[in-house]
């Protein structure tokens, strides 16, 4: 196995390769392209760190999923028309150069000195991963351990949902984003569709269902799901929904109330707001994690199309 | 040197980039690229304190894990908003850069809204 | 029969990074995107196909061996996609100019 | 044999990195998003030596992952690349 440091390092040497032309591209758009590159390899990365739920969100969210933001809004500003902007001078560069590396010298002087024995708390999730009835310590925590941190993350998505909305121009309000897609969209493009979206729709529901035992979980199917939902938007097969749309509205906030009621009638049944029943874990878990499912798939498009550009009339 | 110390003076390494990135490049959406950078480089801080972690029998810390998965989303959030925000400002004043000295170029047919 | 197994997924993924190899080296050299562009589908389904084969021998169950298939079908089916969007791209843009 | 797959691994994966030459090179962004590409169908070959090398659970699924989203970026590249074509749309407000 004494091939392994060689690797990593090779890795580490690419990562930081990629990450450097992403900083220093002149285009937005090839800036973007290493972008993507770059949470690939990343992805490589924390596979390597034995940390393949991180893998999987980081390729799905992380890259892929801001790369197409990225992308998406570097088009409409390109097509709105191009402006100069001033690139700084060679003092504030040599400033801003040598702040950055004196950050990051201090952040590998700590990576260096972290504390022997490494505090954990493995042991500890250890313990009490059999009371709820799941396999994967991830989720345990994601969902048993710490879930007023994850109950408090979909209200994040959802504020910054009600955000992007918001700076729409008022006449717009009600009414549906800008398409995603061209308006002709190619037929490999649509085979590609008919191909891909369907098995992609089973590996995002799989990857849920598994990550009760398994790497996986609610963030990255859901992410998945939303990628698919995304894929179909760019071919036009359908457009983005009008934002006041019913269905929409509930499928956003469906994860953030299902959590807090999940909460308060833990509160009832076993004596703590999030206590969950003895026996009645992973099944409560998995119900919640169903909703919270909905609402990535939902929210993560609707985040990358953007404020609402058409008129409120269906 | 172990893979994660290495990972973790990687991630050292990919704050300093984003940050030069951050304050460097004039234009927004590249100011939101290299912030993303910075973020993954303290993930993999976080990644590195779950590595070391390791015990009980699994090969890593779960809660820095679990910390890192819901970072990167509410990351992902906070670019959603900010490519938002840098859309309207461009409609509103035709301008692509934040810094309100700088020539830009007219309003142009992005103006049409106001 | 094991080692007979092992040279058949040696042999696999010797040829599967060889066609990555080659693959690149296409991307690299080949003095045009049409072109370059065919040196990578090579190196998409006959590479990681490859890899998959040599792998077939190693996997512990069914459903492992049928998510490796599926890998490489996915990456079929949208590699060809996305080699015919590219392609049209390209075209476009040279009728363009 | 592991050793053998980790050598395979760190190949492919070098093999496509340096494909990434072509990013820098370009000319144009089509060529560099072939380059991504390349990247990501390498990767998830390197990955899924790696797994079976190492003893990562789970690691399948996130090649399954990739190999989801690997036509996500590309199809999302080609579509803003082609915006300013003949058929350019944007919703028309108001």
């Amino acid at each position: 196995m004494s091939l392994l440091p060689v690797f990593d390092l090779g890795l580490a040497v690419l990562v930081l390769a990629v990450a450097g032309w992403t900083i220093a591209a002149r285009e937005l758009f090839s800036s973007v392209v290493g972008y993507v590159a770059y949470g690939l390899l990343l992805a490589i990365v924390w596979v390597r760190l034995y940390a393949p739920d991180v893998a999987l969100t980081e390729a799905a969210i992380g890259s892929g999923v801001t790369g197409v933001l990225l992308v998406t809004s570097g088009a409409r500003l390109r097509r709105a028309g191009e402006g100069e902007a001033v690139a700084p001078g060679l003092s504030q560069r040599a400033l801003a150069a040598s702040l950055a590396v004196l950050v990051a010298a201090a952040l590998a002087a700590v990576v260096l000195l972290l504390p022997e024995p490494p505090p954990t708390l493995a042991p500890e999730a250890r313990e009490r991963l059999a009371a709820t009835g799941l396999g994967n310590p991830v989720t345990a925590v994601l969902i048993a351990y710490r879930s007023f941190d994850t109950m408090l993350e979909k209200v994040v998505l959802l504020l910054a949902v009600v955000g992007v909305w918001s700076v729409a121009p008022d006449r717009f309000w009600g009414g549906a984003p800008a398409p995603l897609g061209r308006a002709r969209p190619q037929g490999a493009l649509l085979f590609l569709d008919q191909a891909l979206v369907p098995l992609g729709i089973l590996v995002g529901i799989h990857i849920f269902w598994v990550g009760a035992d398994e790497p996986g979980g609610a963030f990255q199917g859901g992410a998945i799901l939303a990628a698919m939902w995304m894929i179909v938007m760019i071919a036009r097969l359908t457009g983005p929904p009008r934002i006041g749309a019913r269905w929409l509205r509930l499928a956003l906030i469906a994860g953030p109330a299902v959590f807090p009621a999940a909460g308060i009638a833990g509160l009832g049944m076993a004596g703590n707001f999030f206590a969950y029943p003895a026996g009645f874990a992973k099944p409560i878990i998995l119900f919640i994690e169903a909703f919270m499912v909905l609402t990535i798939a939902v929210t993560l498009p609707m985040l990358v199309a953007g404020p609402p550009r058409g008129s409120p009339e269906p | 040197m172990s893979a994660a110390t290495l990972a973790g003076l990687v991630g050292a390494a990919l704050v300093g980039l984003g940050l030069y990135g951050l304050i460097v490049n004039p234009q927004p959406l590249r100011k939101i690229l290299a912030f993303n950078l910075i973020g993954s480089g303290v993930f993999l801080i976080f990644g590195i304190v779950a590595r070391r972690g390791a015990s009980a029998g699994f090969p890593f810390d779960p809660v820095p894990q679990a910390m890192v998965i819901t970072g990167i989303v509410v990351a992902f959030a906070a670019s959603a908003l900010g490519v938002a925000l840098i859309l309207r400002l461009h409609e509103e004043t035709g301008a692509i850069t934040l810094d309100l000295d700088a020539s830009t170029r007219p309003p142009g047919e992005g103006a049409r809204d106001t | 029969m094991s080692i007979a197994l092992d040279l058949f997924s040696l042999v696999a993924i010797g040829l599967g990074a060889f066609f990555f190899f080659a693959g690149t080296v296409g991307l690299l050299r080949f003095p045009d995107s049409l072109t370059r562009l065919h040196a990578l589908t090579k190196a998409d389904n006959l590479g990681l196909g490859l890899v998959v084969l040599g792998l077939l021998p190693r996997v512990e169950s069914l459903l492992d061996a049928l998510r490796l298939i599926a890998i490489w079908a996915l990456i079929q089916v949208s590699g060809a996609s996305t080699a015919q969007l590219i392609g049209r791209a390209l075209s476009r843009r040279g009728a363009a100019e | 044999m592991n050793s053998v797959l980790l050598v395979a691994a760190g190949f492919i994966l070098m093999m496509v990195a340096a494909g990434l030459v072509r990013v820098l090179r370009g000319p144009g962004d089509v060529d560099r998003m072939m380059a991504v590409q390349l990247l990501g169908t390498g990767g998830i070959a390197s990955l899924l030596l790696i797994a079976s090398a190492t003893t990562v659970a789970g690691v399948e699924d996130v090649a399954l992952g990739l190999a989801l989203l690997a036509a996500f970026a590309s199809i999302a590249f080609v579509n803003s690349a082609e915006t300013d074509g003949p058929e350019s749309s944007e919703a028309d407000p108001g």
